[in-house]
């Protein structure tokens, strides 16, 4: 089709997907006359009207709730939440309404919403605008979640998430939203593949979001260490692509696993464990994990910086894996 | 106030509904004293004119939430009492197959989705609901019933002012039984009387006798004529009295028997007998009215018991990894 | 209103620290439009009053929250413009070593705890501060600034609730600016004057002149003397206008312009300069004010300049091992 | 001391940290008058007062935020949750409140606060009642997670939990009120140490709150199987007492992780990460997971069962952790 910005592919799925059906509908914060903060939602609101693209309050507790509901009674609801920081304030809709009903109504009800928004670091915002908090999101049973890396994955994994018939995360990324790519519609990746992007033989880095990027400038550099990277971008954090990892470590015998939220109980300590479960004796040595320290995000930039995983981190940790 | 009295047909029906209620929260009464219930068990007796007189002014295609405390509202908007009871006695042959219990009952064919023991929940589910109607230009309406502790919710807050800043075809119906879990109102409410929060969200409140079933049954009529309309969402402070405890695994030691007395007095189905014979109706058939529906109760917990319990099945559509593997 | 105005020596304080605040806001609007700043910049100009005149009214022991939009706050609880403006520039010499950055500065000892840019965050945060002096039994109060967005968050219910529930010293400080984000106040409210809400936890509220500091002052003295008495809560509805965008990353574009020009015509220096005149103050000396706080700034900013980045050591305290082992 | 129930011992804590420190206060549903659903507050009120232990409307998200803040004010607040499952509402506070104020603020301030909730399964009360969401608390950096199994350190960490200078999330549960135990105040362990409930030789299973004694009847078991289990009581999920895992492997050489929350993203996979990275060489297989499978908790008796781990798959995982 075109190359264009990850922001301009998800407006583009979001126009594709109301066109195509009426029932799909989006709300959230400043969407609506801005466009969106990201300017993703940009001009919707002018073509499919104010009840199709609706400005909110501030109330992200009671608009996911709303969003689980809505879905439930005939319509496809797209929330964007305007930062993954704010989803603590929505984690009584996700855990104790979207995770539960399509088990215990035995099937009753379907739940077709997307809930996007967007984390990370590395912009200054700062302690509580800064999150991923990918781990707390892949732990609730029955949610899909997925973090698109590149316009063309922005575009095709949104709308299959609003094509989803039940609850979909969409994680994007602050620093991606400006990455030029091409995008089709050709290819319809199906939630819950993984990619490589890059093929190696002595170690396998298991990235997510924006670090696929910087696994991807790491194998660079493991290339002057003599070190022949592969590097997977999983896409979707749930389902996990279990037969996409274990084949690459079968091949690798080494793995790293990166992702951007808290390192203790956070989306890296599942992927080492499924790892080590699922290919323990393919490993030639403990799976590394690479992610943000246990802290709050800094501020000031040396301190960010500091904090933020990174090729050099991650290169750093693919070395001692192999070695 | 516009509405129309219920024909007595209608009101022979929520006299039903109500003893139908009655019956199945004694019942459960007798068989927790057994140990033969499972899990906590919140009855609606002495309240039960809430939830039928809601469901009953509501159409086809309207949808309703509830709380923990639901039974009249499942039974009131239409389920099968079979299937009611026997999901609250885990069977298989239960509304949800045993895996929902008595807290989270629903039947979304009737559009009762549903119970929900989150306090506070229910409110912002059916505003959902009403987005969906009111992007798809349905003619319907939501309501949820929820508990005065529930009013102190933040998400009850949110979901009002969304309600009414886009004019949501929504009736919160507050049951004021003048309990949190053990605590009273007074103790949990800045207020004494919370419909003045309405103004709040500038929308219409309105408070009734919660044990009259046909005044309750009139106000949700009013304010769902007017959300039809597109005037949006109102509030109803339905006053009424917990009788029973919280729960089953209430210790007791809080409540004022003197208060619970002169509540009693006022039950309503006493209310409801009453003005059954005042618009003309026969004792007796007024009796054999609830005759029948302790004899339906009666033949729905010996079906639950002659029922098969459920058989474990993993959710495979939770399932962590692509293609169900685990 | 029993409140006493300020001394022409408060006055002529409020009127610096106002000073000290626009001067912030424009050097960081200037540095700003150089690529010099570093994440999103949230400017108070024009709306000044709101933060000055709150922290004037508050005494030592008094403890303040605010919001993503909190320099008035900082400067007018005391804060060392040194150390406010190498937090925001992200020096080692900020306030909090350039860990927190411009929306969540704190300073402890002067009970300015703190910036909140988690919407609604500071109400609660207030009023379990309030709660803290009511166990102690401290004569002390807590008020939080917080913005007609946050009005709407289920937390600004839940702790007004609380607060007016048991008296709780505290004061709600609404600043009325009229936008959220991007988005305007009559989309994101359903009810067009927020001051009514206050009836709804049966607490008193006063709507002022968010431009006129003196007002702002008088408002919170008054509600803070009752708190004081043990009288518990009161909401300031104080009216104002966001002249700048919402940040530093505004595209603007939703603003209009005419609005814009006639509250500059208000603007909250202009009206204090005109009420110092009238109280007596010279012009020449009202103008050393501003010429001070103007330089007072740019040589905060000059530190700030100078001053070293801060060096990152991990927060042992945080790390999940014990003995804090990685 | 005294023979008590779990309950008593936790009451006898919060009475004698009350009586010994005038800042410390208790707020709660149904704590004051009532004593608490499970009775964990009984009389408290009646000694010190409507002030020090006060019963709150339902607002579990505007508590949490001011127990954090009161802390930061000279109080230290114990909060009670009734249950865990109502921790999603709390989750903003313990995020983006709690957990970044120590370090932003460079230890201007100090929250020593405690949140006391139950969780678990096993009693019937369905998807939003039984839960344990125990990876995601132990995710929060700068936060403290106990979760006491016995009545002595039901008595022991909750002394040791209000007089933390931080923020504890003090994990009781449901199932383990009525057990009985001798409580002394001899014993004073540190937060952040496990204990050795059983020794043994051939495999390591570490669990936490009630599945301890779970993992001990499995143990017994095992005997029969010929295996020699070890089981080791984490008692601290975050800080987690490494060297006490490491040491335990070393012998072993075969690892099992018990906990009743979900498997994936949870905190079975945190152990299981951090088992794998740091003993690697001393591990013969891999770490097996003993959680709760990824749905949601059904109600009816044997579809919970089902769900709930128990000695029997505790058994099972160890036994194909051995062979
Ligand atoms: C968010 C949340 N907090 C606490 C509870 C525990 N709880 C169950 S019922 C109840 C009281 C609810 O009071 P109300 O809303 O008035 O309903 P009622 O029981 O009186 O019908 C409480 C506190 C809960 N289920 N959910
Ligand atoms: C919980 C939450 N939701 C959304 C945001 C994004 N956001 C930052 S400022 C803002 C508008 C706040 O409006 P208001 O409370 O009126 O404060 P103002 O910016 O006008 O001072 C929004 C939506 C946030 N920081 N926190
Ligand atoms: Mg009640
Ligand atoms: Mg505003």
């Amino acid at each position: 089709m075109a190359v264009m910005r990850y922001a301009e592919a998800l407006n583009l799925a979001l126009r594709e997907e109301m066109e195509a059906d009426p029932t799909v509908f989006l709300f959230g914060e400043d969407i609506g006359g801005y466009g969106g903060v990201f300017k993703v939602t940009k001009d919707l609101q002018a073509q499919f009207g104010p009840s199709r693209v609706r400005d909110t309050p501030i109330s992200e507790q009671a608009m996911t709730a709303m969003a689980v509901s809505a879905a439930m009674t005939g319509t496809r609801p797209v929330l964007e939440i305007m930062y993954a920081d704010f989803l603590p304030l929505c984690m009584d809709a996700l855990i104790n309404q979207a995770s539960i009903y399509d088990y215990i109504w035995n099937g009753q009800v379907q739940m077709p919403f997307v809930l996007r928004t967007q984390g990370g670091g590395g912009a200054g915002a700062g302690a509580q605008h800064s999150k991923s908090l990918d781990g707390m999101l892949a732990h609730i049973p029955g949610l899909k979640v997925v973090a698109p890396a590149t316009p063309q994955d922005a575009y095709s994994l949104l709308r299959a998430a609003i094509r989803d018939p039940g609850p979909v995360i969409f994680l994007e990324h602050k620093l991606l939203y400006n990455q030029r790519g091409e995008v089709t519609d050709a290819a319809q990746p199906p939630i819950g593949r993984a990619v490589t992007r890059r093929a190696g033989r002595d170690v396998s880095i298991f990235a997510t979001s924006r670090m696929v990027h910087e696994a991807l400038s790491a194998a660079e550099m493991l290339e002057g260490d003599g070190v022949s990277a592969e590097v997977v971008d999983l896409r979707s954090l749930r389902p996990l692509d279990l037969g996409a990892i274990t084949a690459s470590v079968a091949r690798t015998h080494h793995a790293v696993v990166v992702n951007e939220g808290w390192r203790f109980c956070g989306y890296t300590a599942e992927l080492a464990a499924s790892i080590m479960e699922h290919a323990f004796d393919d490993l030639d040595a403990p799976v590394e994990r690479v992610a943000l320290p246990d802290m709050a995000i800094p501020y000031a930039e040396p301190l960010e910086s500091a904090v933020i995983p990174s090729a050099q981190t991650i290169r750093a940790a693919a070395l001692s894996a192999v070695r | 106030m516009t509405a129309n009295a219920p024909s007595l047909d209608l009101q022979q029906e929520m006299f039903r509904k109500m003893c139908l209620t009655r019956a199945l929260e004694e019942a459960l009464g007798r068989l927790h004293a057994q140990g033969r219930t499972r899990g906590p068990i919140h009855r609606c007796d002495g309240q039960e004119a809430v939830g039928v007189g809601v469901t009953a002014a509501l159409e086809t295609g309207d949808k309703v939430t509830t709380t923990h405390r639901g039974h009249a509202v499942y039974l009131g908007k239409g389920m099968d009492p079979d299937a009611v009871v026997a999901e609250i006695m885990g069977r298989a042959t239960g509304a949800c197959g045993g895996r929902a219990g008595h807290m989270l009952v629903a039947d979304a064919s009737l559009g009762m989705i549903g119970g929900n023991a989150i306090v506070g929940a229910g409110i912002p589910a059916a505003t959902g609901m009403a987005l969906s109607m009111q992007v798809l230009g349905q003619p319907h309406v939501a309501a949820c019933v929820f508990g005065d502790g529930a009013a102190q919710t933040g998400i009850c807050h949110e979901a009002m002012n969304m309600a009414a800043l886009w004019s949501l075809p929504v009736i919160f119906v507050l049951e004021q039984n003048r309990f949190g879990l053990t605590v009273p109102f007074e103790a949990q409410s800045s207020v004494p009387d919370l419909s003045v929060r309405a103004a709040g969200y500038g929308m219409p409140a309105v408070r009734v006798d919660g044990n009259d079933v046909v005044a309750v049954y009139r106000a949700v009529q009013d304010m769902a004529a007017r959300a039809r309309r597109g005037d949006g969402p109102g509030l109803i402070v339905a006053e009424t009295y917990r009788l029973e405890g919280f729960s089953t695994s209430d210790m007791g030691g809080y409540q004022d028997p003197a208060e619970i007395a002169r509540w009693k007095e006022r039950d309503p189905l006493t209310l409801a007998r009453a003005a059954l014979l005042a618009a003309g109706l026969q004792a007796q058939r007024i009796d054999a009215l609830r005759a029948e529906a302790e004899d339906r109760i009666a033949a729905s917990f010996a079906a639950a018991d002659a029922a098969p319990l459920p058989v474990f099945e993993p959710d495979m559509a939770a399932m962590p990894y692509t293609a169900g593997r685990v």
